[in-house]
């Protein structure tokens, strides 16, 4: 018991520590697309790491199915959520870092 | 201090529902007006679930182990209390809709400069 | 613990709603009211209200914030300037804060289990419900048997904006040619998910409807979840295919027969010799009694919760649809 | 002389009430056919003088006459109750209806009225009404059936439906119906409140446990709620309403609108405050000085006005004082003045209004200033004119002679020298603005040639108007040589004689 | 463990208050959008630890209902975006 | 079995016919259908309320659970009364309604008009017949709903503005409410109105229970629309449809009033409200200025639904001012008021919805000439206007007869003076109407139409409701027993009242 405990400690901490970056990735970033990408982080990875140290705690009873269903959807949904998010941006006229400074570049010269 | 602690739940639902009804009668726009008024009754949940709560209780499902509920009455009028605050919202948006097809705006000077118009 | 979760959500909740009255762009209003919701259900989590925040849940940040959002593409997204003085409102909300805060100097403590509502009346139902209605959640046993009455009150409220939404916008069956053109029918990965994840809704929401005896859920949450599962089908499908899945018409003798279901058990406890809505009635045994009742009127409301939102979707978003083609 | 012996003598009191208004049903079903219609009006009239007439008779028998309809409100009823004050205005007014109506046919004919069947249908309507005001038990009914009469006669007053009728009819109605409401019905719910009571009972229903500044207000309410009895400042209603057809004017407005506020005045005056009551009270007194102000300013007024029938009016208000005044000294003899006073005025200013009525039928003049020589040509119309005159001015040999008799002595025994020298003075009033008329009808020749009509085709005003104001004008003198039957009916009200030395005793000799 | 989940809920918090805080400033709506949904995800992650921590992991519920609503809401503003960009 | 479920039968049947009524689509058989069945619960609520003078109070368990654990309906002769005026004007509404709407509402909607003209009728009882503060919050909601629905029904788009307005004011108002009934139940524990009652005792001095006090006072004034909270009312009964018009203006703002009533005299001590806090002084006061402001406003208006709905807002003054006088007599005067208001205003909407059916608008220029042309409507019309200004031998009068002696009762002479001077501007704004109709020429293009009466349907209500404010206005048997009956019962075990009446005899 207490050897599970560790190992959900340590998934859950990481977890953290992911989620911890990635919020400040979305401050830090320069501009959309990289934002999303960091959201992109905790989205993922730190939703398995905690979901899983959770897991760990359950006794294999309709709280570990749910928790299951959970990262499943999670899982499915985000990205699909930032890619879906992503894609409509872009058509929606929004540019790239890197696209602007062209853009700019192409006016100024 | 512990006065502070004891009422700082009731204080900032307060705050919520002077934001909400501050909306609901100062916006000019209807969709503004509608969420204010959302704003408002949400705040309103906030003080009835507040007043139920208590303090080393639990969630009023029966579990083993459990000795202290928190009160589930006003649980059960607060989701009645939803459903009437969700029927109104869908009333009003619904208004909103029709207001733009009749006058072209949803701002409420705008209309009823029209209205004077006639 | 809990106390201090409880501040710091109380905080970002007062946060959220002071910059909603700042905000001039709509859209940003309503993504933040969507927040807003979703943190006040944290809220009723931690004061325990699970039953609450699963509704708060779906119906505040969920269905307002989609028929919001319906809204606001018909009506535009940004608030002119506000011309007129907002010194009276400003008297007005402080007076009513004035009185209010005034009103707490008394309240009784926060948490304090000797307060007087829970002296009164609600211990009878935490000792006695499970008891005498045999159910563990006792939200559910005082929503559906001991104040059954509100509850049918709430369907009526919810077919009542059916009414009054059907009164104001027409639902209108679109030709086939738009059928191609309504939908996120450039998003493919998300036809896909969409495709899979929708059962999976559908089922949840069955879970929710029946376990609500048991786990925080019940009708109207069900209702309003598997109404969700249809939406999501609408939006990213397209209003047509959403048609060809349960019509309007349908839907309305849907919304009829929830509320009909609810009170036909309040009849028939009146034909057997009960009060309205006595299930002790029943059945022969009055928990068995009391069991069949709350698996009905549940059933009632959420046939007819499902039956409402789901109108009231398409409702608005026929409208959209057609101001699009415009 | 009885035709109604088989009667219980209270269902008179219901046959009174009903007969006008069997009578107006009539009117609306015979509308198509006028000779029906008017015979009827006719028949009617007569009927109800009957009735009266046996009422009268019981009256003289001591009979106790009442009747309840409904309860209204618990403990107070709508209720009819005969006694001899509203005996006596039932007599003038169910007498001079049958005179009016005959008077009225010929009027309506001869100037090709429109809606004569609306015209017949509300005049019974108004007759049945003052005949529920005459026998009304308490004060609830009265004021009840005050409105009634309001809204009955304004569709008489507006009768003409041109722009002129519409805003008489509009002062007409609102001042009557303002004052009503807002001060009469005040006064009634707070003798109600202050009482609980609002019988009609001898020697009043105050006494002196009651609060004297809010008797005075009451009193002050009571007699300016009343505005049917036109005291000023509110008496702009009465020259307003003379846009009506002249008949209505004759009896609604100088019978039986005016009679039935002042009647209401003084069956208040005796029957709620009690003259002994009445003298108590500081407002008597203000409301004394503004009744003989109306007296005279009115009759300035008169003077100045050139339309007839619009003098005529201003005489009424003036006359009308009269009655107020003399209900106001609170004096036995005063107050039997003043019910006499109801009587003679009325077939003195009757017979007026016929006249100017006739006038205007038979040669379409409406100023006095172009009658002159007109008497060559109308001399009956012209000597009733001058019979009237002399009964309003009070010379004998005329019936106002007796009322202003009584109201001089009252005034005297009340010790108001002030109220005799306005007597007096009015008296003098009146010579100067109605004797002119008859004067130059008559003697003025002298202006022959700048006069810019002729009276060539001028004649005598139709048959049976001429019937009418002949019968009133006999009755002005009838009534100086007989009016004994009238005297012994106003002895027998209580409180009030025509005995000055029975003043000390309030019962009087009834 | 209590205290692991007591750490892990607190930062779960503060990520949350971060993604508020984004979404109050935002440079483009698409930013905002970005903070919202992270705030979204999140909550799921805190309710189902909070639930733990409160030792009533039936909450979990709630959480499926947030992920389900999260998920739907990010189509609506999606469809949002379709519906009142022009087309082209 | 019905003698059982008497209490509950109002409040059922048309909340059962109503999703009935909107599955049965749009036919005449809809029409049949929500009006027998209206006309059901009125049959039933006058044996409610025969029931209740008789036997005093009705109680009914919903639930089979005994109060205040389930919800208590609990009728007693006040909200009988009030339930009769209620349920009888929806049925004659109903019954005037059918040709009314053709004209009004486009036909796709009409079954939508009846099925919420029924959840109306049944929020309306059942706000009446609870005795529960928080079900009366959801019957609240239900009617409020249904009446926002049919405002917006009407054709012309300021009917909507009005909704919105009126939906924004209403659920301020219930949110009010709201936290009223929050505040007494953090402090009593219960929701069931009496027990409520006997729980406020201990905690009287409390400043919360004050707030919510405060709060429900105010909430409820939105609701019945006391001046100077009456902004939604106008336009909203201005521009809904003629039934519509005819039916709230007669039933909605009573049943609000009749909650404040409830609240006041049942919930508080009345000694609490009005002695300690001097809430009597606050109403008196504010319904003083509605008589007058509004009666004035009124005055000044063209449309004749405006000049109505204004005179609405003077009359509900009225009701207020009875009840700020805090005795018997003047509780009496209030609950007679409601039902003779409900009668003369029916009335008085209906035909005026009799001219907009024939003339198409009800500006008062419309109403020319229109004496000879609808010789019934308008006939209807001066009668039920001559009982709003208070003519003898009409309800009117009944009213302000007690309303005055009340004031008087109590030496309140310069309200007694006001509430008749009030009047008269009611002779003024319902003068000009008549007159207009009796004695203006039609103008030109009115001239030319040849405007015949309204169809005997419309009619027939019309003048069931002017022949009542006449029957009522002469027999006051029931009125005066049912209204002095409710009073008392309210003011009973109130010590205050009782030394109140003996300081006034």
């Amino acid at each position: 018991m207490l050897f599970l405990d560790v190992i959900s400690s340590i998934l859950l901490i990481s977890g953290v520590f992911f989620g911890l970056s990635g919020a400040i990735g979305i401050f830090k970033f320069p501009d959309f697309f990289t934002r999303i990408h960091a959201a992109s982080i905790t989205d993922s990875i730190a939703t398995i790491l905690i979901v899983g140290g959770l897991l760990l705690q359950t006794s294999f009873d309709l709280n570990t199915v749910k928790l299951i269903f959970i990262l499943v959807f999670l899982m499915i949904t985000s990205p699909t959520a930032s890619h879906a998010l992503a894609k409509s941006a872009r058509h929606g006229g929004l540019l790239t870092m890197a696209e602007a400074k062209e853009k700019k570049q192409e006016k100024t010269g | 201090m512990n006065f502070i602690l004891d009422h700082y739940n009731y204080w900032i639902t307060i705050i919520l529902m002077m934001a909400g009804f501050y909306i609901v009668i100062s916006a000019n726009n209807l969709v503004k007006k509608i969420v204010g008024l959302n704003v408002f009754q949400v705040s309103v949940f906030l003080l009835y679930i507040t007043m139920g709560k208590v303090s080393g209780g639990t969630a009023p499902i029966v579990v083993d182990g459990a000795t202290q509920y928190s009160n589930p009455l006003p649980h059960v009028l607060i989701l009645t209390a939803i459903v009437v605050g969700v029927a109104t919202t869908a009333v009003g948006l619904a208004l909103i809709v029709r207001i733009k097809g009749a006058y072209g705006t949803v701002e409420e000077n705008e209309f009823k400069d029209q209205d004077d118009a006639i | 613990m809990a106390e201090l979760i409880n501040l710091v959500l109380l905080a970002m909740l007062a946060l959220t709603a002071l910059r909603i009255i700042f905000l001039k762009d709509l859209f940003a209003v309503i993504m933040l009211f969507g927040i807003f919701s979703f943190l006040s259900a944290l809220i009723f989590i931690n004061l325990d209200a699970v039953d609450v925040a699963f509704t708060e849940a779906s119906v505040g940040a969920g269905i307002s914030t989609v028929l919001m959002l319906g809204t606001l593409a018909l009506t535009g997204r940004k608030e002119k300037a506000n011309s007129h003085s907002s010194f009276l409102p400003l008297v007005v909300v402080c007076i009513t804060g004035a009185a209010l805060i005034y009103g707490t100097l008394d309240m009784p403590d926060f948490g304090d289990p000797d307060n007087p509502v829970h002296q009164h009346v609600a211990p009878r139902y935490i000792e006695e419900s499970p008891k005498e209605v045999g159910l563990p959640n006792m939200v559910t046993s005082v929503l559906a048997s001991y104040r059954g009455f509100d509850t049918l009150g709430e369907v009526v409220v919810v077919f009542a904006a059916l009414i009054a939404v059907l009164s104001l916008l027409s639902i209108r069956k679109e030709t086939e040619q738009d059928a191609s053109e309504s939908g996120l029918k450039s998003h493919h990965v998300l036809h896909v998910v969409a495709k899979l994840v929708i059962p999976l809704i559908i089922l949840f929401a069955l879970y929710v409807q029946f376990h609500g005896d048991f786990g925080p859920g019940g009708g109207f949450q069900a209702g309003v979840i598997a109404a969700a599962a249809l939406i999501l089908y609408a939006l990213v499908f397209g209003l047509p295919n959403a048609f060809a899945v349960i019509g309007a018409k349908f839907l309305y003798c849907m919304a009829s027969a929830g509320v009909l279901l609810y009170a036909s058990v309040g009849l028939f406890s009146m034909y057997k010799g009960g009060n309205f809505l006595d299930y002790n009635k029943i059945a022969a045994e009055p928990l068995a009694g009391q069991h069949y009742g709350i698996i009905i009127i549940e059933l009632g409301v959420g046939i007819t919760v499902f039956a409402v939102m789901l109108s009231i979707f398409y409702a608005f978003s026929s409208q959209t649809a057609r101001s699009n083609i415009k | 002389m009885n035709l109604w012996q088989n009667v219980e003598p209270s269902q008179l009191i219901t046959l009174s009430i009903l007969v006008p208004l069997i009578g107006a049903l009539l009117v609306i079903l015979t509308g198509k056919i006028p000779n029906l219609r008017e015979a009827i009006t006719l028949v009617t009239a007569t009927i109800l003088f009957s009735i009266v007439l046996a009422i009268t008779d019981f009256t003289f028998q001591g009979e106790d006459m009442h009747i309840q309809v409904i309860e209204l409100f618990p403990g107070l009823d709508i209720s009819f109750e005969v006694e001899p004050l509203g005996v006596l205005f039932a007599l003038v007014a169910s007498f001079l209806w049958i005179i009016t109506s005959i008077y009225a046919i010929g009027y309506m004919r001869g100037h090709n009225e429109q809606n004569q069947t609306r015209f017949f249908c509300c005049f019974a309507l108004a007759i049945s009404s003052v005949m529920a005001i005459c026998f009304s038990g308490n004060l609830l009914t009265l004021f009840i059936f005050y409105e009634v009469l309001t809204f009955s006669t304004y569709p008489l007053v507006t009768h003409a439906g041109n722009d002129a009728a519409k805003k008489g009819g509009r002062i007409y109605l609102g001042i009557l119906l303002s004052t009503s409401i807002a001060f009469l019905l005040l006064a009634v719910l707070g003798t109600y409140s202050l009482t609980g009571t609002l019988d009609f009972r001898a020697g009043g229903i105050f006494d002196d446990s009651h609060n004297k500044v809010i008797l005075g207000g009451l009193l002050v309410l009571f007699c300016y709620g009343i505005g049917k009895a036109a005291i000023m400042p509110f008496h702009r209603w009465l020259p307003a309403a003379m846009v009506a057809p002249t008949p209505v004017s004759a009896l609604l407005h100088a019978v039986a609108v005016v009679k039935a506020g002042v009647f209401s005045i003084l069956k208040i005056v005796i029957y709620i405050f009690g003259l002994e009551e009445l003298k108590t009270l500081a407002t008597t007194d203000i409301m004394l000085y503004i009744g003989a102000a109306t007296i005279l300013l009115s009759s300035c007024i008169a003077m100045t006005k050139d339309n007839l029938k619009a003098r005529l009016a201003y005489s009424t208000v003036s006359q009308l004082s009269y009655i107020v005044v003399g209900a106001l000294l609170a004096s036995s003899v005063a107050s039997a003045g003043a019910a006499l006073h109801i009587a003679t005025h009325a077939v003195g200013k009757i017979t007026l209004f016929f006249c100017a009525g006739a006038i205007m039928v038979a040669s379409h003049k409406k100023n006095i200033s172009e009658m002159v020589g007109l008497g060559r040509k109308m001399p009956i119309t012209m000597v009733a004119f001058a019979i009237g005159a002399i009964s309003i001015i009070g010379l004998p040999p005329m019936a106002g002679t007796w009322s202003k008799w009584y109201l001089t002595i009252g005034a005297l025994e009340a010790d108001k020298l002030f109220i005799v020298a306005t007597l007096m003075v009015s008296s003098l009033l009146n010579i100067a603005y109605l004797l002119p008329i008859p004067i130059k009808a008559f003697f003025n020749t002298s202006s022959g040639e700048q006069k810019p009509w002729s009276w060539a085709d001028t004649k005598e005003a139709p048959l049976p108007m001429l019937i009418a104001l002949s019968v009133t004008s006999l009755a002005c003198f009838v009534l100086f040589f007989y009016p004994q039957p009238l005297i012994d009916l106003i002895n027998l009200i209580p409180g009030v004689s025509t005995e000055v030395e029975m003043t000390n005793n309030l019962n009087g000799d009834g | 463990m209590t205290t692991v989940f007591a750490v892990v809920c607190i930062a779960i918090l503060v990520v949350m208050a971060i993604a508020l805080a984004r979404a109050f400033i935002a440079p483009t709506v698409y930013d905002r959008i970005i903070g919202i949904n992270m705030f979204g995800t999140k909550t799921v992650l805190f309710i189902a630890a909070v639930g733990f921590l409160m030792g009533r992991p039936e909450f979990l519920d709630i959480a499926i209902v947030y992920a389900l609503i999260n998920f739907i809401g990010m189509v609506a503003v999606l469809r949002f975006f379709e519906d009142t960009t022009p087309v082209k | 079995m019905l003698e059982q479920h008497l209490a509950a039968l109002p409040i059922l049947i048309p909340l059962l016919a109503a999703p009935i009524t909107f599955i049965l689509g749009r036919s005449w058989f809809t029409w049949l259908f929500a009006t027998s069945t209206s006309a059901l619960a009125c049959f039933f609520s006058w044996h409610l309320l025969a029931a209740a003078l008789s036997d005093g109070v009705l109680s009914y368990a919903l639930g089979g659970w005994p109060p205040p654990w389930g919800i208590e309906l609990r009728v007693d002769t006040a909200n009988a009364f009030v339930l009769l005026a209620v349920s009888t004007l929806s049925t004659l509404v109903l019954v005037y309604a059918k040709d009314s709407i053709e004209k009004e509402i486009e036909a796709s909607k009409h079954s939508l008009f009846y099925t919420a003209h029924l959840l109306c009728l049944a929020g309306l009882s059942g706000m009446l017949l609870t005795g529960d503060a928080f079900n009366l919050f959801v019957f609240l909601e239900v009617s409020s709903l249904a009446t926002y629905t049919l405002v917006s029904l009407a054709s012309d788009r300021r009917c909507l503005t009005a909704a919105f307005r009126y939906l924004v004011m209403g659920t301020i108002g219930a949110t009010f409410i709201l936290i009223g009934v929050g505040m007494l139940y953090m402090m009593t524990g219960t929701l069931n109105m009496l027990d409520l009652a006997s729980r406020i005792d201990v905690y009287e001095s409390s400043r919360t229970i004050n707030t919510g006090m405060a709060f429900i006072i105010v909430g409820v004034s939105i609701k019945l629309a006391l001046f100077p909270l009456h902004m939604w009312l106008p336009p909203a009964y201005t521009y809904a449809p003629s039934a519509v018009s005819a039916f709230l203006a007669s039933t909605a703002t009573k049943v609000a009033v009749y909650v404040m009533i409830r609240f006041i005299f049942t919930v508080f001590e009345v000694e609490h409200v009005f002695e300690e806090m001097r809430m009597d002084l606050i109403l008196m006061v504010l319904a003083i200025v509605a008589i007058f402001k509004s009666s004035y406003t009124a005055i000044v208006q063209s449309n004749v639904k405006t000049v109505l709905a204004y005179s609405s807002v003077a009359q509900i003054g009225y009701m207020i001012l009875g009840l700020s006088l805090v005795s018997v007599t003047g509780l009496m005067a209030s609950f007679i008021h409601i039902f003779n208001h409900a009668l003369m205003k029916g009335a008085l909407f209906m035909a005026v919805g009799a001219v907009f059916y024939r003339v198409g608008s009800v500006d008062i220029k419309a109403f020319r000439g229109l004496g000879k042309q609808m010789p019934l409507t308008m006939a209807a019309f001066t009668i039920a206007g001559l009982s709003i200004i208070g003519v003898p031998l009409t309800v009117g009068f009944i009213s302000k007869w007690y309303l005055v002696t009340a004031a008087l009762e109590q030496n309140h002479w310069v309200i007694a003076a006001l509430v008749l001077a009030g009047s008269l501007l009611a002779v003024v704004y319902i003068g000009r109407v008549i007159e207009a109709a009796y004695f203006q020429e039609p103008t030109e293009s009115q001239a030319h139409n040849k405007i015949k009466e309204v169809p005997w349907l419309m009619l027939t209500p019309m003048w069931v409701l002017v022949l009542a404010n006449i029957y009522f206005g002469v027999d006051t048997s029931l009125t005066t027993e049912a209204a002095n009956a409710a009073s008392e019962w309210l003011f009973q075990n109130t010590e205050m009242a009782t030394t109140r009446q003996e300081v006034i005899k």
